[in-house]
């Protein structure tokens, strides 16, 4: 069985966990895996796409895709007889399904912890990425959450301009608002974990400790999680989203339907598979430790 | 012509050829009528955009906003279309808004007398700047007239009207380049600037319209980038910027070695995407993709190097 | 005679360096007139002004009595005045014709469209180059592969090319052998003959009392004297060069 | 020295104090002493990369691969530190690998004589490439070493370890450049190389050399993001590409107008740092900042041109 | 006298052209020894040969009787043979002094270090300079600002400060006034009395006579003929190069 596999953006990790994860279980499996990089750009994305269906393979899982714009893509693997299932990208008339964890409620989950831990009262410092269509929703959720609690304001945020170089962007830009805002905010809000790890260095370097402040993101990981429980670290709670399972119940999926011949509708009743997304702070970050 | 002078003119060409007819022999479809109409199509956006970078090149400006401008330009057209203006007048409008971008470009450098190289660096990131202000990072996408999409989608007869265009503008391009007063001068410009002035040419005005053509055709493709995706997103252009560089280098290393030309581009886009298909076909990894990408470009100047017995070209 | 181009009073500095400090200079119509001077006398200077290619600071020169001024080379040219640059200005990768017809290259029209005659501009480039150098006949050759009396000789048609009136020379024998040199003069002469104006720089006081009628020198930055060749031998135009003695005529 | 003088060599430079004032007044803790500590930290990375960029400029050549590069190398010290091996000796070989992949473009470009750009433009491809095949996308993070952290964390008396080793780098590097018999053949292959290898210098030395420069600060880059950010993951240096090329050619408008020098690129970083921390005070949107530093850098550039009346300088 | 250098059936073609066919020269020690020729006759060629710019095709040439074969400038100067060529070569945007110690640096310690010793260059660079052009006295001035002359000054600077056994110049006074002329050769004469020996290409038959000892005329790539200057004049030096006449002696 020869898999297809597309990620949009590998330099991004949660598009590099998904995408490793489908290969690993491919080959585990005994399949042949091929993974390509769209590296962030559209055309690139569908390109890829056409080509792996020129190619022939027997089944494509793309990681974090772009359903409207590759929508010619897909319909052209379906007229080619090639089962598409995606994960985390939305859903399409010419895919079988999508996995996905309801990113409006991951967002949701991460705001609602962060304004109960200071009592819906207080500064928060933001750090957000807008380019990212998954990373913005969650700010978005964010923005209206607090339109709700008006006691809590927003005292400095910074979006991240850089792509690539991000890292240093997130520490650029937030230990600048660090500085400016000393004292004077109470929480911290990420818009993925990457960034919280950036912060968290930071904040111990300001020479806070665990509790001062709650600095809360969402990705999960094993390093999150580390960071939860560690007590040389800021991070207080992620919202754990399972993209190697993910990644994982796209293969086993793809076997089900695609070679063993089980009805799509049996499976997957409608167009998305719902994967849940834990909320994992000092209470049960035990659980997810691998050690 | 001996043979050295044929490898030297047409050397890269013949690796071309040889990869092709490895990849023909190798990689399973490969050489499917199906899939090399599939190269064709995807070759059109890089080919056109490197086309333009070409002109900019042949007046000794390098243009490193073409990218970003393209963007820029699939932006507007997508606000405009979603703003319900008609498909036809926000194509016209980003085609307006890449021949603007060329133009300013050309402005600075031949009246504030910035370097290209920073001039464009700097509206590379203005453009990009203005992208994502338009948008908010979130892409355009939505109900796209049928008829804007056949600018992408569609065929007239058997032959899918990317292709169409690709051919009409690198006719276009070759012949302006090649066979006008214009194009020459271009040349002449490029060469030695104040030989071209002395001889009484107009060489701001060449430099200008160098610039502006390479905006015109980040106009172009952002219609078609637009209309073949049916979204228009910022950075949507990014990832041609060294693609279409590499794709212009390369085609500096044959017909008329060391000198940017328009066929050489052309042919040098068709080897990079015809690369990539063929190593998808292959079932490469992503990462080596990049690696075998980086090698082929590099083994072709040098071997047009050696048989020069000088650097390819000079920039 | 009358005068052809009047020039009056130029300066031109080019940052600390006064490069012309007042220079006058009168040319009369269809003469062969002679510029010399030392090394860094502002000849060339002198010459890139009347071009086009540089703007004086201040001063000024009629042309026809005319007053002109000239903001770039293809004003000078238009104007009917063409020039040799002592710093030759080719584009050294591109070919013979493609030089000698830079800024005005001849085209066609096939099915409405304007394209290049580039048979027609080889023929032509052929005939002017075999007014001086019979040896090379590709005139797709590139400048690049020429020597530096051939690269002068494509300079020097570029230059008769566009059939000026007034023709400006600024040492254009100074990289050619006996018989190229014997060649350009000859070529001048015939300028002369068929009514052009010619201004001659060299630093060959030889060509100089062979070719020209008239001969100004410059001496840093100003005239030092203009004068007749009639009865002039090298020698003593090259004992005015040396001493620096003003006399107006002799 | 007159008015115009002062301008041509300090107007960048006066661009930059001027900036700097605008932002000691309007941007909140801006000129805080904690905050310009930050802002020194954070220049660091980007000028050491600026200032081997520069060097590989200084001889003619392109380097574009310098950020790929410095990926590559911080993700082979990620792997090997996470493999256990001693923090020091993971850095060293994070080093010689910056260090041969400047010497592969030397050889690339000095022998078989491959454009920079292009052979650049190839080595870059295949860094990337390399990075990824390591990382698989995934970043190394985890425990790291102490005494390696504080390479980038650690403070000797008041002053940052990153502080240190720029101002170390910038010492050696203006010094090499200027007052060495090495620096000024490095200049002398940059601006007419068969004057200088007519006059016995060996140039192809003196490029590789140049090139080795680049690759090595790539190497110092990457040992001090990846302890910087206790992360070393594949295209982290990937911005630095435009901003360290912006920052080196913003810095050929000062103090040797018109030429490649350290000092100026070291400037230019400066300026460019403190601009993107500055909008972020001011609560500027991200997109902002690129549209800001387009404009800063193409006004300062114009600025110095319209005084050199000529281009600012030339490539 | 004994033979300094022996150049024995020298080939070399660019592409097509075959810019030398089988040239022979011989140069004594302690002479001036010039070649002419017409333009493209292959002079700059044998010269670039000489000096390492370029590799022969075939044959070969000794120094005090040993074979050399340069395959790079540098090897040629270290061999004691300094060149300055016709297309000048030198780095326009740096300083006259960095163009004439270019390549050989003077340095000094600094605890250790050793660092560029600017000052010793630029008063050594003024003493060179000073024997060819006194007008330029900042040795600061980067060379684009000089007139043609004053490069041609720098170059032979250069070319000087290698104090090498054997000096070419390769028509050092083309761009030259009648004064720079005089004193370039007044230089070369004394290069001679300091025992020097001196290759001398010129277009300049007056120069020629004037300061050689013996001529070499290659013609379209060959050996014309080899003579003793003495007795000779301009006009008859010309005339060997006009009619192609091969006399080996008179
Ligand atoms: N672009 C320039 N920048 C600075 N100074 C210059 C420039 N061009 C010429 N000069 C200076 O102006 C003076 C006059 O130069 P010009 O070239 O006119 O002399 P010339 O009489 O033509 O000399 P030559 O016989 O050597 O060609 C010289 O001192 C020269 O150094
Ligand atoms: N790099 C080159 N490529 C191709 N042909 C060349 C090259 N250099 C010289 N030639 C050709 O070789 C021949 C000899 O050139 P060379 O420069 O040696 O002549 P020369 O005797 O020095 O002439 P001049 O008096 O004009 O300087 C010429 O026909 C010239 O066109
Ligand atoms: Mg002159
Ligand atoms: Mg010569």
């Amino acid at each position: 069985f020869e898999l297809g596999v597309v990620a949009f953006q590998m330099s991004s990790e949660t598009h590099a966990r998904c995408a490793n994860a489908v290969e690993a279980r491919a080959t585990e499996l005994g399949w042949e895996a091929q993974i390509l990089n769209s590296n962030g750009a559209l055309q690139t994305h569908a390109e890829q796409l056409d080509n792996l269906i020129q190619k022939g393979v027997d089944g494509l899982v793309v990681c974090m895709s772009k359903p409207v714009e590759a929508d010619g893509q897909f319909e052209a693997a379906k007229a080619a007889g090639i089962p598409v299932i995606s994960v985390m990208s939305g859903s399409s008339p010419h895919t079988l399904f999508d996995i996905q964890v309801n990113e409006y409620g991951v967002g949701a989950d991460a705001a609602l912890y962060l304004l109960g831990m200071i009592n819906f009262r207080g500064n928060l410092l933001v750090q957000r990425f807008e380019a990212n269509a998954g990373t913005r929703i969650r700010g978005k959720i964010l923005d209206s959450v607090l339109s709700e609690n008006t006691a809590v304001q927003i005292v400095g945020e910074h979006s991240m301009a850089r792509t690539q170089s991000w890292r240093e962007d997130v520490r650029n830009g937030m230990q600048a608002l660090i500085l400016q805002q000393t004292g004077n905010f109470d929480g911290v809000w990420a818009s993925f974990d990457g960034q919280a790890f950036v912060i968290d260095d930071l904040l111990l370097a300001a020479g806070m400790s665990k509790g001062d402040v709650p600095l809360i993101s969402i990705d999960g990981g094993e390093e999150a999680f580390r960071r939860i429980k560690d007590e040389n670290s800021m991070m207080t709670a992620t919202v754990s989203i399972p993209f190697e399972e993910m990644g994982t119940a796209a293969v086993d999926a793809m076997q089900a339907i695609a070679v063993e011949g089980v009805e799509k509708e049996t499976l997957v009743p409608g167009p998305y598979m719902f994967m849940n997304a834990v909320l994992v702070d000092a209470s049960n970050v035990d659980e997810f430790l691998s050690e | 012509m001996n043979a050295k002078q044929i490898i030297e003119k047409y050397g890269t060409l013949l690796a071309g050829v040889a990869v092709f007819i490895f990849l023909a022999i190798f990689a399973n479809n490969f050489a499917s009528g199906a899939n090399l109409l599939n190269v064709l199509k995807q070759v059109s956006f890089l080919s056109i955009l490197a086309m333009g970078f070409t002109f900019a090149l042949i007046t000794s400006e390098l243009d490193l906003s073409f990218a970003n401008v393209c963007s820029l330009c699939a932006v507007i057209i997508g606000f405009l279309i979603m703003s319900d203006v008609h498909w036809a007048l926000a194509s016209v409008v980003g085609l307006i808004a890449g021949v603007l971008a060329g133009m300013i470009n050309g402005f600075l450098i031949t009246v504030l007398k910035v370097p290209s190289l920073i001039a464009t660096l700097g509206t590379s990131a203005m453009a990009n700047g203005f992208a994502f202000m338009i948008t908010g990072g979130v892409a355009f996408v939505g109900r796209w007239d049928p008829n804007f999409l056949f600018l992408a989608r569609g065929k007239i007869g058997p032959i899918p009207v990317l292709v169409l265009v690709m051919l009409v503008a690198l006719i276009v391009a070759v012949v302006l380049s090649t066979q006008t007063k214009t194009g020459i001068q271009l040349q002449a410009t490029g060469e030695n600037e104040e030989a071209a002035r002395r001889a009484g040419i107009n060489t701001r005005r060449r430099k200008v319209l160098g610039l502006t053509i390479s905006g015109l055709s980040a106009g172009v493709t952002a219609i078609l980038l637009t209309a073949n995706l049916s979204s228009a997103a910022p950075q949507m252009g990014g990832d041609y910027m060294l693609l279409a560089i590499a794709a212009a280098l390369l085609g500096m290393t044959m017909f008329t070695p060391a000198k940017p030309n328009i066929l050489g581009s052309f042919v040098g886009s068709l080897i990079i995407v015809m690369l990539s298909n063929g190593l998808v076909l292959l079932g490469a990894q992503y990462y080596i993709q990049d690696i075998v990408l980086g090698i082929i470009i590099i083994a072709s100047v040098a071997i047009s190097a050696t048989v020069l017995k000088q650097a390819a070209f000079s920039l | 005679m009358t005068t052809k181009v009047e020039v009056r009073g130029i300066y031109k500095n080019y940052g600390a360096v006064e490069a012309l400090r007042g220079v006058d200079v009168t040319i009369r119509e269809g003469e062969i007139h002679a510029i010399c001077g030392d090394n860094g006398a502002g000849k060339s200077t002198l010459i890139k002004i009347l071009s086009g290619v540089e703007i004086p600071d201040q001063g000024e020169f009629k042309i026809d009595n005319l007053p002109r001024r000239f903001e770039t080379p293809t004003e000078a040219l238009t104007s009917g005045l063409a020039t040799i640059h002592q710093d030759l200005a080719v584009a050294s990768r591109m070919a013979i014709y493609q030089n000698i017809f830079m800024g005005a290259e001849l085209t066609r029209s096939v099915m409405g469209l304007r394209l290049l005659d580039k048979k027609r501009m080889r023929e032509a480039s052929l005939r002017y180059m075999g007014q001086l150098n019979k040896s090379i006949t590709d005139m797709n050759t590139k400048v690049e592969a020429l020597s530096g009396g051939q690269r002068q000789a494509v300079a020097i048609c570029r230059a008769l090319r566009w059939n000026a009136q007034i023709v400006i020379l600024d040492e254009p024998t100074a990289a050619l052998g006996v018989r190229e040199t014997e060649q350009v003069l000859e070529l001048i002469r015939s300028l002369k003959a068929a009514g052009k104006t010619v201004i001659l720089i060299s630093h060959s006081m030889k060509d100089v009392v062979a070719t020209a009628d008239r001969v100004t020198i410059l001496r840093q930055g100003k005239t030092q004297l203009s004068m007749e060749t009639d009865g002039l031998n090298a020698d003593r135009l090259a004992h005015y060069i040396l001493s620096g003695e003003t006399v107006s005529s002799h």
